[in-house]
């Protein structure tokens, strides 16, 4: 450690602004770049998933499943008669 | 038939200058491209004319200055350009609204896009072209206010020339020497900042100037649009 | 309900209307009268005049005529162009119009573009929709309009035929509500209704 | 040689490869940048001329010279696919470009906060710096062209072409501003660099330098896989990986 | 079914540089303007840094050439924007000529009526900063070359953000930066000229990179347009 | 005397053609296959996929669709945007025309220009043309076309009564000297010549 204490750090002798703030925007930035990447793989993920799941109760509803005794099958089954 | 009742005339304004805005938005280059414009002829300037800081400093008023006006006038035909040419302007002429109003929603748009952005960032810009700190508020601030003259008096030039195929040099002809006081307040407005003088004279002529562009062109621009859908 | 309840005259009226594009006279004492309930089909071969006449009678054009013209009440002008915005979605084009005559709100433009078959396009921008429904956008306005006077400069362009029908039938359902409609087109109407006819020909006669 | 070309074309294969890769590449980058930063920042004694301030370069340098490198990656990416029309080649060519474009910004900036101390001005066209800038402009070019099509085919062969004039370019433009610089004579100010630097202070940069270079592969497969997914997500193979990844 | 063949590739590109000519002719302003751009900027200059001719005449070869690149710049975007806007450009792909030599037509109109017409003179604009008489033929030779780089760069731009509903002034963006080594070269061979120094090498640079983008510029606008017409 | 002498097989060949635009598929494996003297007529409510269809038929689109396409004359493509510049004449227009497949003598123009009715229009700035008037200059490079094969996205649009008989006409011309014509319209056409006739449905079956 070449800094005595922790002042000593943080002032860098009158450059401490410069050099943590050069840092802080840095990382931040470096910290943006790595997460955005992963959190726009996760809501993708989830997007698609929600997607399989809108198809999947689409599905049900078109071709209703007797066997199945899910709460939209009675649904249909109930409004077949009238339609 | 809807029960509706014809919007008033400044909520209609409100609707246009949001609607404008969006179509700005939804075009983020239309939005960042004065900016980087801006930002790329003031990077050319030095290679044009070397890079020594004190060059640049002296000159850096006057670089501003000039870009901005030039990156005012070069979107300024785009005002009424895309809704001459699918027929919104039509349209506008037809609504009950006073035109004035609307037209200067238009330019009221046209300005938060490019001048007040401009006059935003300009620090930005005068820092890396060494203009020294104080002079910082002054430029932006003269910028503020001279660009919202730009935008107005674009918007005649641009009313007058939308609909001509053919023609309309002569127009930036009459247009630009109305763009020249307001360039020599606004580096005078600079200079001023950098001698240690007072800058509020200089950024009163240019509030005046924006007062009474406000009033008048209007007028003319609405003229002008109207002969531009007839033509 | 009649939209015209205040003004029980006529509608629109031009009288001795003498047009002249370029070198050309169109057409020369030309007298239009509208009444509430009525239909009107310009018709001409192309280049006779329609869409100057429109133009004139909207208040668009007013160089190169003669005679006097009468509009009281608001109108509705449809053009060639659609004044729809390639950037906007078919909702904000609509809510958004230029066209200052009505605050819309959200249900009845949804409910004005599902009436032209865009219902599940609100809110794709408008660059990628086909040409018809490009148009629909724009016609979906006289869902929403409030002007008594109607003038359509070719509404039928790159309508498909169950588009056509349906226009037609607004059109009559607007004529029995008081309104007045003026239209160009090509095709022939088949509109079960008394329609006012106009022919322009070439040369200058009626 | 060919098989592994051609292995590369195919979406699911890079994805995996890619997610074994990031799984032991990244948190090892990571550690290597908060040695080199940390080693630099806590332990090395300052610059004899410059004091503390210098203790930017830590940071400064590794992000300016990995920025240059990414342009080159993105444009060989950029060649690949459209030439060989190979669809994962422009998946990397678009995943580079805001990474280069970052990597570039934190080079200008803290570029311009050292330079505060140093010379006492936030800006100076110097031949390096306006390359540096012009960089900058190429990357954000690339990335606002993507942007603005609608149709991602035809972006990504679009800016294929655009990198692709690039690196004709790059040396052009490269060549030419430090060329100009030297014609100017420019105004007192140097780089202090190029000068011998003292191994204690060496060997944290190089640390440094080998976590960007580390952390940029690391954010352009990221970057890459989240693309992959986008684009293939209608297929099977995505559906499953979103049924079973829960 | 008249009787006549397909045009070969040269006769037709030909029959493009007339058409294009003619269309620039019959648009006075799109002639006029980059004059009357470089005439304004020129004028303008003087305005707003002060009108000191030694310090005018210093950044003169500077000043002209900025000028000269902003103008071929703005201008670029036009070189197939209207083929674009009314579909003459879906033809032209459908042509069976090669579009190699076809988007060269296109570029060469650009560069007559912007790029050459500003070398010719810029004799008058460089009296106007002060310029001394024996840098004129270097400026203008040099304008020569660098503006036909500067439009065959410009196409590729032009070719690559025509189709595009969402960019604005994208172009600008995108092309700056390859203009910047010809502003440079372009500054140089004026400063040599004013040193006394040889120009030949200058010259010869820009004749080389003029070389470089006639070969291979085409390539890239070509591809570029067979996108933007399909996006 | 045929046009297309040397190729006596198909003008045009598509097989399992998909086509998605958007999130949307507008049809899946169509086939289409047209020989010399057949007229197709593409029928489709508004955004069924006609416009689209005939653009990745002509080549102009490259990306979002699956399957083959041959194409083993030259054709012409008439789309939604006329390709005229208001700025030159129709003579220039058609003479210094950017569809190179022609070297057009300045009678064949006047002749072709006289054939859809701008007979004295030839040397009007276009800008000064009606909408109808406009769309004929374009339609006159019909009259001088020497490709065998005709990829028209809606012809008739603008176009008065009069010109559309006569464009049908020409079409049945065209078709019995060898060529072959696809065309959209919402129109239905009256012409007296064998139409194959292609119906896209939106839902993406044929
Ligand atoms: C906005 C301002 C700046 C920019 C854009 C910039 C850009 C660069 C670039 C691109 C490099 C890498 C060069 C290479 O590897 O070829 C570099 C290296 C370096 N920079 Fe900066 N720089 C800036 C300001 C500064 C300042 C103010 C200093 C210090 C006073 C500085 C000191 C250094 C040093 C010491 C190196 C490494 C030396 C070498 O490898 O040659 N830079 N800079
Ligand atoms: N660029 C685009 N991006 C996304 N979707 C598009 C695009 N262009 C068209 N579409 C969609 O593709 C569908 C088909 O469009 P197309 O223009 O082919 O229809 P069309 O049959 O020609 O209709 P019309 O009769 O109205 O001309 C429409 O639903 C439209 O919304
Ligand atoms: N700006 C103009 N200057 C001179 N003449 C014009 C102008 N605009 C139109 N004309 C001429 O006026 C005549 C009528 O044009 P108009 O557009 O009114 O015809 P139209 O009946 O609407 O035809 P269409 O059925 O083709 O739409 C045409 O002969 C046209 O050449
Ligand atoms: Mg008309
Ligand atoms: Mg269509």
């Amino acid at each position: 450690m070449y800094f005595d204490s922790l002042r000593a750090l943080l002032e860098m002798d009158g450059h401490g602004f410069y050099v943590w703030s050069a840092y802080g925007i840095s990382l931040l930035v470096i910290a943006l770049l790595v997460v955005a990447p992963f959190r726009r793989r996760r809501r993708l993920l989830s997007a698609i998933r929600a997607g399989q799941q809108r198809e999947a109760a689409a599905a049900a509803r078109r071709t209703p499943q007797p066997a199945a005794g899910s709460l939209s099958s009675e649904k249909e089954s109930l409004n077949a008669p009238r339609a | 038939m809807t029960e509706t009742t014809a919007p008033g005339a400044v909520s209609f304004c409100l609707r246009l200058l949001r609607r404008q805005l969006t179509l700005a938005i939804r075009r983020p280059v239309a939005v960042g491209n004065p900016l980087l414009f801006f930002a790329m002829v003031v990077a050319l300037f030095p290679l044009g004319i070397g890079p020594a800081p004190e060059t640049l400093a002296g000159f850096a008023p006057g670089i501003l200055w000039i870009v901005a006006l030039l990156s005012n006038l070069l979107s300024a035909d785009g005002i009424f350009r895309s809704d001459f040419d699918d027929g919104s302007l039509e349209q506008l002429l037809l609504a009950p609204q006073p035109l004035y109003l609307s037209v200067l929603a238009y330019v009221a748009a046209h300005w938060l896009v490019t001048g007040v952005l401009l006059a935003l960032v300009s620090p930005l810009f005068a820092a890396m072209l060494d203009l020294p700190v104080v002079a910082w508020p002054s430029l932006a601030a003269g910028l503020f206010l001279g660009s919202g003259v730009m935008s107005l008096v674009g918007g005649i030039g641009a009313a007058l020339t939308v609909g001509l195929r053919r023609g309309g040099m002569l127009i930036s002809l009459l247009i630009l020497p109305f763009y020249m006081p307001v360039l020599i307040f606004g580096t005078a407005t600079v200079q001023a900042a950098l001698d240690g003088a007072p800058v509020q004279p200089f950024l009163a002529l240019l509030g005046s100037m924006l007062c009474l562009s406000i009033a008048l062109a209007p007028l003319a621009i609405s003229a002008g649009l109207r002969i531009s859908v007839d033509a | 309900m009649s939209i015209t309840s205040g003004c029980d005259g006529l509608l629109l009226q031009c009288s001795a209307l003498t047009l002249v594009r370029g070198e050309r006279e169109l057409f020369s004492g030309l007298d239009v009268s509208l009444r509430p309930g009525e239909v009107l089909q310009v018709e001409g071969e192309n280049g006779a005049g329609k869409t100057s006449l429109l133009r004139v009678l909207a208040g668009l054009a007013r160089y190169g005529y003669e005679g006097e013209i009468t509009r009281p009440v608001p109108l509705l002008y449809i053009g060639h162009l659609s004044a729809v915005k390639e950037l906007l979605t078919p909702r904000e084009n609509l809510a958004w119009h230029v066209d200052g005559h009505a605050d819309y709100r959200d249900s009845d433009v949804c409910a004005a573009l599902a009436k032209v078959g865009l219902a599940g396009y609100e809110d794709v921008p408008s660059h990628q929709l086909s040409a018809g429904q490009h148009r629909r956008v724009n016609l979906a306005r006289l869902h929403l309009s409030r002007q008594p006077l109607w003038l359509l400069d070719e509404p039928f362009t790159a309508i498909d035929r169950d588009g056509v029908a349906s226009l037609e039938h607004l059109f009559v359902s607007h004529a029995k509500r008081g309104g007045a409609v003026v239209l160009t087109s090509h095709q022939p109407l088949r509109m079960e209704y008394p329609l006012t006819r106009l022919m322009l020909r070439a040369g200058g006669d009626l | 040689m060919w098989t592994l070309f051609h292995k590369f074309g195919s979406p699911p294969w890079l994805y995996r490869l890619s997610g074994s890769i990031l799984r032991w590449l990244l948190p090892i980058s990571l550690l290597a940048l908060a040695m080199g930063v940390g080693w630099g920042l806590l332990f090395t004694a300052p610059d004899f001329r410059q004091g503390n301030s210098y203790r930017i370069i830590y940071i400064h340098v590794p992000a300016a010279v990995v920025a240059l490198a990414g342009y080159y990656v993105m444009a060989i990416a950029g060649g690949i696919s459209l030439i060989w029309k190979m669809k994962m080649a422009d998946v990397a060519m678009h995943a580079a470009a805001p990474v280069g474009a970052a990597l570039t910004f934190i080079a200008l900036l803290t570029g311009a906060v050292w330079g505060k101390p140093t010379w006492g001005t936030w800006w100076v066209w110097d031949a390096r710096i306006t390359s540096m800038l012009i960089l900058l402009f190429l990357y954000l070019g690339v990335m606002a062209l993507y942007e603005a099509f609608d149709n991602k085919a035809a972006a990504a062969r679009a800016c294929a072409i655009l990198s692709l004039v690039g690196t004709v370019n790059i040396p052009i433009i490269y060549k030419s501003v430090d060329w100009w610089y030297s014609l100017h004579q420019p105004a007192s100010i140097k780089f202090t660099g190029e000068s011998t630097i003292d191994p204690s202070m060496l060997y944290p940069l190089l640390l440094s330098i080998i976590a960007f270079y580390a952390l940029f592969t690391c954010c352009l497969l990221a970057n890459m896989r989240a693309e992959i997914l986008q684009r293939e997500r209608r297929t099977g193979w995505v559906q499953r990986l979103a049924s079973e990844n829960h």
